[in-house]
């Protein structure tokens, strides 16, 4: 039992972290709200390896290696990377599952090399960013459907979350293995997003941390005001304790306990990362609500976050439903 | 002790039947973009021109002299038939008071009718990017000249000026007083030469404040309120107001938790939500009678203002992360819900922040000591004072 | 409307709480947890007139005066008397609105001279110090009965709150007007035991407030750090703010929304007591966690108040039923 | 990374096979009455036969040199199996570590031992009258005389002492230093001469707890652990065990969380609870898996004990609270729901109160600023360092 990542997941993760802070994740933020996807950032990530991560070797893939899932969602949260990328992780996964060998030949090895943007609606049937993605999925009760938007683009809080209605287009696969692997997807989803929020809550926790320390106001850093200083403490509890059930969940991926563990994951990390930017947001002050800011894109993607790929509630319901014997 | 309002329902008959055939059937766009701004502005005068506008003021100003209990029942009634925001707020709430409590006669009567008409719509410039949450380190100067001053410096988190006429905040006349001392507090135009607005985004992207970067601006004597210097003393009657009842009314709760209910109902009345639910309605209850316990009393309230700012703002936030909660995956969608979440976000941060507002209930309400050097013990860094 | 008390509302609550300040309570809540329910307090206060607040003049009460009982039960909440006066209280409403004649005639005007202490089983069959009542009363569907211990106390959190189960002995009346009566009776309590816990939650504020005042901790007093101003605000932020919908509840008497208010006004009451009584446990550290000093008394009493007449969630449900339309 | 327990399951067998046929039936009486801790006492010691009171003790001393992972799986199964509370915990989890960092070779050989069968209990000594959080403040005195020491002064807060054999604590032998000074680390017996105890009800009543008061008490200098004058370093490293997982492991809340979902079960699973019970869980696991990450790292984890001490604790108060509200009217009876609850509200006071935490981990962790003045800045008042 060693429950702390290895030297090479470390690096993994610090490579991407160099990399995102590189490639200046603000202004791709503002320009992939203002609608253009641009792809270059998406190549460079499938070259480090994230994309392979959901693709199993078989498919030029590297995966499944949830840990290290964990570890870039994480990388990618901190950086607020706009874009579909759980979906199209999750959409591996979905494609893996079904079994259906063409298709897997199709997309799988597309997806690995980053020339595949694929997006799948978890929940309700709108999709992320469905204007910029090769391939959209939608999962029925026995038949797995491509589709295509079905409707105008629905404005998110997070303004780089382009969610669009969608309509199924054409039957891809069916039998019963599409339930199966649509179940396997939204787990998937589920735990990367709950990592993805992890990495958005230490974020914004470090850059208010920051502020504090610098802000002056009644003649001294405001990180010496005792409010200010337990505010900041909680926010970095909830997200220490969140972290260990990301990966918890991540090494229980194959178990009948990973739908159950990728819930409580989800609503730990939800919850730390909401409760940081609510922090941050009141540490802050008016310039913390402010569209320029760059940090309020970090907020406003934490607050959607929190209700995508299932409700707290739901995620709830989904953890006391599993300890039920 | 009682509560009895029947004296007051006539005209609270009054009111609503005139907001029944007058309220927009479709809602406005927002008042934090440009048309939004604009249809906010004729509403204002569609109400004024009802002497509905600022019911509380004397009759020579467009009002009707309205008791506060009167006043409670016209925001009781206009939140809850829905009528649209409240674009002179700023200059209604914040600037008015400190007008009838500090301005000449001349101040009165050239200021506030077109005030009350929506004809000029008010924007407030307390904040500086260094003079948060702690307004008294503010350094934008008002420079004596021939029959005025001339303002140069920066202003922030200025609540509409993307859009309004003019604006009134605090400057600094002596250069050399420190703190809360040798300021100034002035009326001036948006469009004067010298003004450059630059609009902010809040959180949602609406430009709902903006910058305003002041190169010798001339402000004439007329438009100086209170005595030169005595700025600090003369903006703490704002300051007043702001804490109490009248930046948001019981009746705004009141109608947006008879939504909230109704919203909750809509969606199946999920137990799960059930006792957050509760809890909005009982403390929006709790708001309006509290309102009517402030308006009874005859003692000032004093520091007991900071308790309502922390109440209501609270309230306001709660109500709103349950909304969006009943909505569940499309809470993050646009659409009233969380236009509201959003504006509700600012309500602990502006205004003076919620830490600031708990110093204050401890020092000053329950006698707790200060801290023991010079300063202040306060809070976070944040804007204050707009509307 | 004038929403605040007058002169002389203001004036009785002062006498009551200076003839409980006399008496010194603290004492006398000890006496009564170890089993010796000296009735001298309960006379005096009958002749300050609390009893007749809630019995009909014709019974030679002065009654209903539901502010007034708000007023009496925040003094007496203040100082955390003991005994079954809550119940003695809604008794006498159950009686009066029953319409026995007899019955009446025989238990009002004791109980307004403080002569017959009454408890009563407000939900499940347990009363209040039922080996020192004169009288318990239980009301059945159709049916009022006298009733008896029927086992052993049961020891509360508040050692002064000694309740035992209770059996129906004898019928005192029958018909529709009983269960009409039970539910008057039953409101009333709520209203009297929201009061008392406005009163002992400011209590345990103002004890509080004083000793983060005096205690010095690193060569200050305690109070003059911000977390503990900011418990403090909280804790009176939360009483402010129950205060007037108590006496909201009370001018509502008779009313339809009587029930919906009584319900509301217990749940603020009770949140914002059980938040005083956390708050005052935490800023007095391991002192008021003691049994011999004299707030922790106040602290169960809160605990266990939260609870009775009705739990935070019946009272919750009562109010959202009763706006359903 | 992984999570692979199979090399401890052989152990974790016999720990929950031995417990299976040894846990007694019923429940001891409460172990804060003389008859209970009685009860309590022989239980060490037929733990102790087992070689199961203090596992991770190296064999010498009773133990059986169990890794961290093997004495969390000890306490899983310990607590799984509804065994009887720790009477012997403030010895095992406070002195001892400090014993192991700076005690003698002798000092070891004749302490642990009998700590380890339960022969003899130990009671802390830390917190003085106007010494609780502010423990560098203490006044009690330890005087040099032949031989040994001379204690005299009063401790307060001190856990179990009602009943337990000896006390450990710090005591000013030089008067003239200030602060963190000048203080020696010294056990003492109870029933020395000298030695008063007089105990103190907790708040439902039961003497957990107890006043010490010293007269001229006499302690030989192989009693006085590290050097003299360096009692608050010695004690440090005993706080820091406190802070981390010894005083509550996660296996305690684990099976109390079992316990809440089956009583939410059993009152009919109110949807209305759900969410607390489900944050429960989440909370219970989360601070497993923290476990099993502390004790992965090869680092000191230093100031960050301080977030696992807000963590647990704040974790058994909405435990015990969400109990409560299930129980709905009976939550206010006696019973062990309300003892844990009232156990529960000790925790965010004692071991150092939870704002004092906050404190060390924003200026510890995070790098926040001091105060910019002498004294660190701190919380509430309160006791430290009972079990």
């Amino acid at each position: 039992m060693k429950f702390v990542l290895d030297a090479e997941q470390r690096l993994f993760g610090e490579t991407l972290h160099k990399l995102l802070t590189e490639a200046g994740t603000p202004a791709l933020i503002r320009r992939w709200a203002a609608g253009d996807p641009d792809r270059t950032l998406w190549s460079a990530l499938a070259e480090a390896g994230v994309f392979a991560l959901a693709v199993p070797e078989r498919h030029d893939g590297a995966g499944p290696l949830p840990v290290e899932l964990v570890v870039a969602m994480h990388e990618l949260g901190r950086h607020a990377v706009p874009g579909p990328i759980v979906e199209t992780l999750a959409a591996a996964v979905l494609i893996d599952t079904a079994g259906d060998e063409e298709l897997s030949a199709e997309w799988l090895p597309r997806i690995a090399a980053g020339e595949a943007v694929v997006s799948l609606a978890p929940g309700p049937r709108r999709a992320l960013d469905a204007d910029a993605a090769d391939l959209i999925l939608l999962a029925g009760d026995e038949e797995l459907w491509s589709a295509a938007p079905d409707g105008a683009v629905l404005r998110s809080l997070d303004p780089a979350r382009r969610l669009f209605p969608v309509a199924a287009r054409e039957r891809l696969a069916t039998g019963p293995a599409v339930p199966r692997a649509a179940a396997a997807a939204y787990d998937l989803g589920v735990l990367a997003c709950s990592a993805q929020l992890l990495g958005l809550g230490r974020a914004l926790l470090d850059t208010t941390v920051e502020y504090a320390r610098t802000r002056r106001q009644f003649g001294r850093p405001i990180g010496e005001f005792q409010a200010v200083k337990h505010h900041l403490a909680d926010a970095l509890t909830g997200l220490e304790f969140a972290r260990p059930l990301a990966y918890g969940a991540a090494l229980s991926f194959g178990s009948p306990d990973f739908p159950r563990d990728v819930s409580a994951a989800k609503v730990a990390a939800s919850d730390a990362a909401y409760a940081a930017a609510r922090i941050a947001l009141q540490v802050h002050g008016a310039i913390g609500y402010t569209d320029e800011y760059d940090p309020s894109l970090w907020i406003r993607k934490v607050r959607a976050l929190r209700s995508a790929w299932g409700t707290p509630a739901e995620h709830r319901g989904r953890v006391l439903d599993a300890c039920s014997h | 002790m009682d509560l009895d309002l029947s004296a007051v329902e006539p005209f609270r008959a009054e009111v609503r039947g005139w907001l029944r055939r007058n309220v927009p059937a479709a809602p406005l766009p927002s008042l934090e973009t440009e048309e939004g701004f604009a249809a906010h502005r004729a509403w204002e005068g569609t109400l004024a021109a009802a002497r509905l506008s600022v019911v509380s003021w004397p009759e020579a100003y467009g009002g009707r002299g309205a008791s506060p209990l009167e006043w409670l029942v016209f925001e009781e009634e206009y939140y809850a038939a829905g009528a649209p925001g409240r674009v002179s707020q700023n200059g209604i709430n914040l600037l008015a008071p400190t007008l009838f409590a500090h301005g000449t006669p001349e101040q009165l009567e050239r200021v506030l009718p077109p005030m009350a008409a929506g004809e000029v719509i008010w924007a407030q410039a307390w904040s500086e990017p260094g003079a948060g949450s702690d307004l008294a380190a503010l350094r934008a100067t008002a420079t004596r000249v021939d029959g005025g001053w001339r303002l140069n410096g920066q202003k922030t988190w200025s609540s509409r000026a993307a859009f309004a006429d003019r604006a009134f905040g605090l400057f600094r006349s002596d250069p050399a007083a420190e703190r809360h001392r040798g300021l100034t507090y002035l009326m001036f135009p948006l469009d004067a030469d010298g003004v450059t607005v630059r609009p902010i985004g809040r959180l949602d992207g609406k430009p709902a404040f903006a910058e305003l970067f002041l190169d010798d601006v001339f402000v004439p004597d007329r438009d100086v309120i209170g005595e030169p210097g005595q700025g600090w003393a003369v903006a703490m009657s704002t300051a007043g107001n702001e804490r109490g009842l009248t930046l948001r009314s019981p009746g705004r709760f009141l109608a947006a938790t008879d939504r909230l209910v109704a919203l909750w109902r809509e969606h199946g009345a999920d137990p799960l939500l059930r006792d957050r639910v509760a809890d909005v309605w009982i403390r929006a209850r709790a708001y309006r009678l509290k309102g009517f316990e402030t308006i009874s009393r005859t003692d000032d309230i004093g520091a007991e203002a900071s308790v309502n700012k922390v109440f209501w703002s609270e309230l306001d936030v709660a109500l709103h992360e349950t909304a969006l909660d009943i909505l569940g995956a499309d809470g993050e969608l646009e659409g009233d819900w969380l236009e509201g979440y959003v504006f509700s976000l600012a309500g602990p941060i502006y205004a003076g922040t919620n830490e600031i507002q708990r110093n204050v209930i401890a020092e000053r309400v329950l006698g707790l000591p200060r801290e023991g050097r010079g300063g202040r013990q306060v809070g976070p860094g944040a804007k204050r004072g707009s509307g």
